[in-house]
């Protein structure tokens, strides 16, 4: 079990509001990400959940009870830090162990959980070493470890993966979703990674400055992004917003078109632009277009491209694929 | 770390240790602050009387009070530079690769670990003796007059061997200091064109001036206090040359029973401490928080 | 049992404590702990400790100076109850009259002394000069001059000048003592004003600078002896008892060499001797009186003096306390035991100046107030010994110094 | 820095490292070898003394003086035990300061640090009044009392340096695992601060153990460390270079070995934060 | 000015040898890359152009002249560092006119040209703050504003990027790219990142255990790897590489094909497999398929493409983007 309902949340510190007012429900077995830009609130609002900061209002019940007063320990959560937060001194079993001993179980019962663990996350050969002695990958997948065996109603992850290198994190990510897929517990996951919201989450949680911008699946957030900023935040390269004459013409003060729903041409085509910045990386090619009366536009075509800096293109948007947003930045 | 609950129990936790400092400090300081009211002497039991303002008067018109306070300003003053110099030049010695680091670190770092009175006899005796002393017998190797340091230079010597005794704390200190130094920051200079100098004044120094804080402030601390040395080698002497605060304020309560007059001394010499713990706070305040 | 025992680190004490086996033997239900401290600071701490009662000790070893202030204090415990073969009558008088007020005996002598020359009798030979038995101060100056060699580490004359109102103010007192000076007038009134004072100090500055050892503003008793036992000093005026460390081979390197002279004087009636006796004393605070006074009497008795005499010859027993002991035949044979006597008895605690003066005592006055003022104007003649004030200064300051001290201490009216 | 050190530098360093390292040692090395001369030669010339025969007499004299094993255990007990009591308290209050920070934690930390200034001598007679009255005069735990406060300020200072480093997730990830406040600081925090308490320990019983002032005032003999023990050689008495020495050598070797055991650790830990 | 050439460049580490024997040419202008797994060498061979170690043997030519034994601060370069290297005492604007101190400048010219440096890098509004004030971005610039400033020969980056978040990487890419455009000034590059490498080289240099394994522009790199390891190391995803039968056909030991040149269908193909995780990310799909006799494919397509983990699914390679390796890992 693991539903969690926020209700009228708010967070202060001292004077700076951080969540003005929040309400979030996240069901049984979700895997709910939170995304949103630097200092918006991804992590306090985490942490609020964890019981590891206080509320200044609101309520938060797990599972149909009033957790707001309870300690952390009393939640049932686990937690995975981003910087793994690994007892350096003790040695992988024993960390495992800790949320178990903690609890006053019995030790035959902690051992065959920990095994299990270790045997589940890959981690058997190396029980008796200390953190230190570990790679990224492992000590993450001990932090990990640490949370299962408690067999908690919910994780929560912040951020866990941001600190290992990009080979490592593509394999941590399968892991973490397989591992979602096997234990079928919800789980909350921080990330400014893009890629990572895109491909695990279940429902992503948009946040800018302690407001929730959008709720919803991945593919809906990318093709039915309810504001500006969702448009412009979720999707890599960024959407293209234009505003102006060209947004009048669909009705719009803004709208948005994203890199790969631009279709080029070295002949015809609705804009005429001039090539600047082109990023060739061999299956792709990012060309940056400057287009009279518009920002650079960003512009995606598959394979390569054979043009360069100076060159002359057309482009043309996917008629489909516009989206509107009036004079609120919501979207039409 | 911001809920209620831990906010509640910090105050709880850190409660025994402000309690019993205060308790510490409140005490002894009000009986002390008492007695600076009373002409009390020690040799004179149940002659206690009020006296007002009295001790402190003659605490601080005695001529001893004037020189006590330069001596005293002078003590750490030139303790503090000769270690923190020292300490910086032997940092930078000790930082470079050489044959037995280990070995060189345990010697320098030892007169840190020998008590003050034992060192205070040593230099006195073993090496500042005029007639049997290690100097004495180098000066007359040379064909030279010894110094007579505890009476010629008494300040000074009790300077030198005080300075000897903290001059491994302050290298040490810096020596970390100097070890954390980002080696990336070194090389970035280099490439700037900075010279072994620039580099030493422009990147060094200011690196270690965090570092140099601490040492200053910790040095402060106990330098204020010194006084085994002063005891076991001049008694303050001669006249008032090597007297310091503390050991003033020792003469009027231990050595005349004058228990009024140094209560009054004590206060004085609180006072004085509290004067220079505020300044030397504000400026570590600021360089420890940056 | 246990009594703990507070006492000085001069020789004499140690050799007691060399010979302890000999005490538990007769009482061995009485375990000695010694705390042996330099002599400042025993001073310092058995005051502090007697004054506010705080009982750590039960046995102290106190000066002349202190056993009058203290008994009158009620701070002591009487000794009149010693045993009768205690024979406390054979006390010399002189020391004895320093010990007892009311007629109360608060502390038994454990050595007394005065002072005296003492010189080496082979770099007098060498100056072509022979010692005076009662010499007078022109006598020493001219043989400090004649025997002084700096290249041979030989210095004519050493005296005390570290700081302290039982240092140099001990040996300078008694000096002006013989030049006919005096620490106060029947008023109190201070007189490093006059001249007296200042031919004391400049003769004292003159012969010190010209033909005393380096260093000597820090010397006390135990750096003279020291340098003394090493042959660097031609003559050394101080305390009597010195002269069975001086003879004693095993720690003297001219431990055959050395003469005795009287204090030296200027004619004016008075001698540079002073008065002095380490003593033992009960506290009143002490729960073990009984053991207390069972240990002082063992350690001031005729048979300890005749136990160290037995284990490290006569001239090593504690002098200048017994009568008896000045009239054993073996004594006498002590080459500095007349000397000592005489010396003991040149000096008269309660008319120690030329001039009339309102207190007790040689060396020292005998108010409580004295310790602060003696070692103040200590430290000024120590720092005019070291030449960084002069004669005159320093005796400016003193004038000064003891004259706001006796008035704060409401004897100035 | 594989750059440039030639090996003509290096020796140049070495050189000039060694010879200021042996003259700082100096002083130690030449007590400890004339410990082991007769009085008499002891006061000889440098190297007279140094070739002349050795002896333990010197040895042997300081002990008939005085119980070295008593004071030495005292000076143990004494600063070991304020040390520890100082830990025990210094703890939780650097816990508080470090993960708990309020407005007011920098001046609660400089205000303990200014009690420190509080000159000894001033309070002297008051302490001893009230040890006095409690019958603590001459008792270890008398002294273990106050040496425990004069260092709790150094204490919670370099405790506080070490705590402030450990990451706090470390004590967030603890207590969502289960753990109370007091396993948190018994299994998390002192655990992996001993690196750090180590060092704080090893200079407090260093301080613990040269400080003269208290030592002496407040004890007499059954109590007496070592600083008392050296305190009746504080003036000479005729030839007394080799007893001094020998005294000297007996009070200092043990905190010396100690120290020089450790002193990786001490090193490793004596910054104050300094370096960041 | 700013052509560097390297002849038979070895270092030794003591014992270790790091760089066994390298050649290498960067032309006047050239904006050069050097990639490879870590540990191989990358930043040593940077220190060692850079004069911040000694070659072990053979020479360093900057502009011609033999600069092996000059000191660092001789060689007109300008070098960027991972930890930015900034110095924390001084204001940004004190930190860009250090080396102008340092080669004693006048004061107005020092003035002038921080001005300048501070213009192009956006920092006008930074110049008095401290680095610790500043956010990873601005640090970043301050540290490039510090190497500009004095007109280098060549600039020289160790993993410049590195420690910035995900958009931060890119917009700094694109300007480190422009001003590399507008100086034309020759800059030699270290990272790991492959979009950085592939976008921004005009020549990538590729290390391994301290050799040069290719050396070419970042396309001739994509498109004919010279060997397995420049194969493997060059593009992301990864290409699949298949030994065995399948590889026998293509007369190969080891044949090669990048996930995007992998032809997918629901109803035929060369090969069929079914399909492990796969991830949506709204502009493209990965999908992880298990081909019996071959390890798992990576195969990527553009949009949506709606399967499943366990469907079946086909896969048809280009036949003309199939890359050949011998035995001796040598394409053929
Ligand atoms: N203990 C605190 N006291 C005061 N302000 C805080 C505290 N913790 C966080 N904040 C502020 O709250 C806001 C939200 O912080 P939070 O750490 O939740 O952001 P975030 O979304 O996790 O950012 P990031 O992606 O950088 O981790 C920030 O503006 C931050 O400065
Ligand atoms: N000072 C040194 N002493 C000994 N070995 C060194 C030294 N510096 C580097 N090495 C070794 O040289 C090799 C190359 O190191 P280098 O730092 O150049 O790798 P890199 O390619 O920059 O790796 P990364 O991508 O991790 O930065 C490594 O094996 C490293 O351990
Ligand atoms: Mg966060
Ligand atoms: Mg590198």
């Amino acid at each position: 079990m693991g539903k969690i309902t926020l209700r009228n949340v708010q967070k202060r510190f001292g004077e700076a509001v951080v969540i003005p007012s929040l309400d979030l429900d996240i069901e049984d077995g979700e895997f709910v990400v939170f995304v949103g830009p630097s200092g918006c609130g991804k992590s306090t609002l985490l942490r609020l959940i964890a019981g590891l900061e206080d509320v200044s209002d609101g309520q938060i019940m797990i599972d149909g009870r009033d957790a707001t007063e309870m300690p952390p320990a009393k939640r049932g959560l686990a937690m995975v830090f981003q910087s793994y937060a690994l007892y350096p001194h003790m040695t992988v079993k024993k960390n495992i162990a800790f949320p178990l001993r903690m609890a006053k179980m019995e030790p035959q019962e902690i051992e065959r959980r920990v095994s299990n663990a270790a045997k589940i996350l890959n981690l058997t050969n190396y029980l008796d070493r200390r953190p230190g002695q570990l790679s990224g990958g492992q000590r993450q997948r001990v932090a990990i470890g640490r949370a299962i065996v408690r067999e908690p109603a919910a994780f929560l992850f912040d951020e866990p993966l941001s600190n290992l290198d990009a080979a490592l994190r593509v394999n941590m990510r399968l892991e973490i979703t397989e591992l979602h897929q096997s234990l079928e517990t919800t789980m909350i996951y921080v990330t400014h990674d893009q890629v990572e919201a895109m491909t695990m989450a279940d429902k992503i949680v948009v946040l800018n400055a302690g407001r929730i911008e959008q709720v919803g699946s991945p593919l809906t957030l990318y093709r039915n992004p309810a504001n500006l900023f969702v448009a412009g935040f979720i999707g890599s390269p960024k959407m293209n917003l234009i505003e102006g004459p060209e947004a009048a013409k669909h009705g719009a003060t803004t709208i948005g078109i994203r890199p790969e729903h631009i279709d080029l041409s070295r002949e015809t085509g609705a804009w005429q632009g001039e090539v600047g910045v082109s990023e060739h990386l061999g299956s792709d090619t990012f060309l940056h277009v400057h287009v009279a009366g518009m920002p650079t536009l960003t512009v995606r075509t598959g394979g390569e491209f054979g043009v360069h800096h100076g060159d002359r293109v057309w482009l043309t948007p996917q008629a489909d694929k516009i989206h509107r947003f009036g004079a609120d930045g919501k979207a039409l | 770390m911001a809920t209620q609950h831990s906010k509640t129990a910090a105050r709880l936790m850190i409660s025994p240790a402000v309690i019993l400092l205060f308790l510490w400090m409140i005490v002894p300081l009000s009986m002390t602050l008492y007695f600076s009211f009373l002409r009390y002497n020690l040799l004179m039991p149940g002659m206690e009387s009020f006296t007002g303002w009295d001790n402190y008067y003659y605490f601080l018109t005695d001529p001893a009070f004037s020189a006590a306070l330069t001596n005293t300003i002078l003590l750490v003053v030139g303790v503090l530079v000769i270690t923190v110099v020292g300490g910086v030049l032997l940092a930078l010695l000790l930082d470079q690769p050489f044959w037995g680091q280990g070995i060189v670190r345990v010697l320098v770092i030892a007169p840190f670990f020998v008590m003050p009175t034992v060192s205070a006899l040593v230099w006195k005796n073993m090496f500042m003796n005029p007639v049997n002393g290690m100097f004495a017998h180098i000066a007359r190797g040379l064909g030279l007059q010894p110094f007579d340091f505890l009476s010629q230079a008494p300040l000074a010597s009790i300077i030198g061997i005080v300075a000897w005794q903290w001059l491994p704390f302050a290298t040490l200190i810096l020596l970390t200091a100097l070890q954390s130094l980002d080696r990336e920051q070194m090389e970035a200079a280099e490439m700037d064109g900075a010279s072994a100098l620039d580099r030493f004044l422009h990147i060094t120094v200011p690196h270690l001036t965090r570092a140099i804080t601490v040492v200053v402030l910790i040095q402060t601390i106990f330098l204020l206090g010194v006084f085994a040395e002063i005891l076991v080698t001049t008694n303050g002497g001669p006249g008032t040359a090597s007297t310091n605060i503390t050991y003033l304020v020792y003469a009027q309560s231990l050595l005349n029973y004058d228990v009024g007059g140094g209560s009054a001394g004590g206060i004085v010499a609180v006072v004085l401490a509290n004067i220079v713990a505020i300044f030397l706070m504000r400026m570590i305040g600021k360089n420890l928080d940056a | 049992e246990t009594i703990t025992v507070a006492t000085v680190n001069n020789g004499d004490m140690i050799r007691m404590q060399g010979l302890m086996s000999e005490f538990n033997a007769q009482h061995p239900d009485i375990t000695v702990e010694w705390v042996t401290l330099e002599e400042n600071v025993l001073r310092q701490k058995v005051t502090t400790d007697i004054a506010t009662k705080g009982g750590q000790f039960d046995v102290l070893t106190i000066g002349t100076y202190e056993v009058p202030i203290w008994g009158k204090q009620g701070w002591l415990v009487s000794l009149n109850d010693l045993p009768p073969d205690y024979d406390a009558d054979d006390i010399l008088p002189a020391i004895r009259n320093g010990l007892t007020v009311d007629g109360e005996l608060y502390a038994a002598p454990f050595y007394g002394e005065s002072s005296m020359i003492m010189y080496r009798k082979d770099l007098m030979e060498k100056a072509g000069l022979t010692m005076p038995d009662a010499p007078s101060w022109d006598f020493v100056k001219e043989a400090a001059q004649k025997m002084t060699d700096k290249d041979a580490e030989v210095y004519g004359i050493c005296l005390r000048g570290k700081a302290g109102w039982g240092e140099n103010m001990a040996f300078l007192s008694a000096m002006a003592n013989s030049y006919g000076a005096r620490w106060f007038d029947e008023n109190w009134q201070p007189q490093f004003d006059g001249e007296a004072w200042k031919a004391t100090l400049t003769d004292y500055l003159d012969m010190m600078t010209n033909y005393g050892p380096p260093g000597a503003s820090n010397n006390g008793f135990n750096e003279n002896l020291a340098l003394f036992q090493q042959g660097k000093c031609g003559m050394w005026i101080d305390a009597t008892v010195a002269a069975s460390f001086v003879t004693n081979p095993e720690e003297s390197t001219v431990a055959d060499k050395v003469g005795f002279a009287l204090a030296p004087d200027t004619g004016k009636g008075k001698r540079a001797n002073w008065l002095w006796a380490w003593n033992l004393a009960v506290p009143a605070g002490s729960q073990k009186v009984e053991a207390a006074k069972q240990f002082i009497a063992w350690a001031t008795s005729k048979d300890y003096a005749e136990l160290v005499a037995s284990k490290e010859g006569w001239a090593n027993v504690p002098p200048g306390t017994r009568t008896s002991l000045y009239e054993n035949p073996e004594y006498q044979k002590v080459p500095f035991a007349k000397m000592t006597l005489d010396s003991i008895n040149a000096a008269d605690p309660t008319n120690p100046a030329v001039d009339p003066v309102p207190y007790v005592g040689v060396q020292f006055v005998a108010i409580p107030e004295f310790q602060g003022i003696g070692t103040a104007v200590g430290q000024q003649f120590s720092a005019a010994l070291a030449g960084s004030m002069s004669a005159e200064q320093a005796l400016q300051a003193a004038q000064q110094f003891t004259t706001r001290e006796m008035t704060r201490a409401g004897y100035i009216k | 820095m594989s750059r440039r050190t030639s090996a003509s530098r290096t020796l140049i360093v070495t050189l000039a490292a060694w010879t200021i390292a042996f003259l700082i040692f100096f002083p130690i090395l030449w007590t400890v070898l004339m410990s082991f001369k007769s009085e008499g030669d002891a006061i000889k010339a440098p190297f007279a003394m140094l070739f002349s025969d050795w002896t333990l007499q010197s040895y042997a004299d300081v002990q008939e003086r005085s119980n070295y094993a008593r004071h030495f255990m005292n000076s143990v007990v004494i600063s070991l035990g304020s040390t520890l009591v100082a830990l025990v308290i210094a703890i939780p209050a650097a816990w508080a300061m470090a993960f708990v920070p309020g407005r007011r934690t920098k001046d609660v930390l400089m205000w303990m640090l200014s009690t420190k200034m509080m000159p000894a001598v001033g309070v002297l007679i008051p302490l001893y009044l009230i040890f006095r009255d409690t019958g603590l005069l001459d008792t270890r735990i008398g002294l273990v009392i106050v040496l425990t406060l004069i260092n709790l300020p150094i204490v919670v200072w370099m405790l506080y340096t070490y705590f402030k480093e450990i990451p706090g997730e470390i004590l967030e990830a603890a207590r969502m695992d289960g753990a109370t406040l007091g396993s948190e600081i018994l299994y998390i925090l002192t655990p992996m601060a001993v690196p750090g308490i180590a060092s704080t320990l090893l200079l407090n019983v260093i301080l613990a153990w040269n400080e003269a002032f208290w030592t002496l005032q407040l004890t007499t003999s059954r109590a007496a460390p070592l600083t008392q023990f050296i305190a009746s050689y504080s003036s000479p008495e005729g030839l007394f270079y080799a007893k001094l020495s020998a005294a000297s050598t007996m009070a200092i070797a043990p905190i010396l070995i100690l120290g020089w055991f450790s002193q990786k650790q001490l090193v490793r830990g004596l910054t104050f934060g300094a370096v960041k």
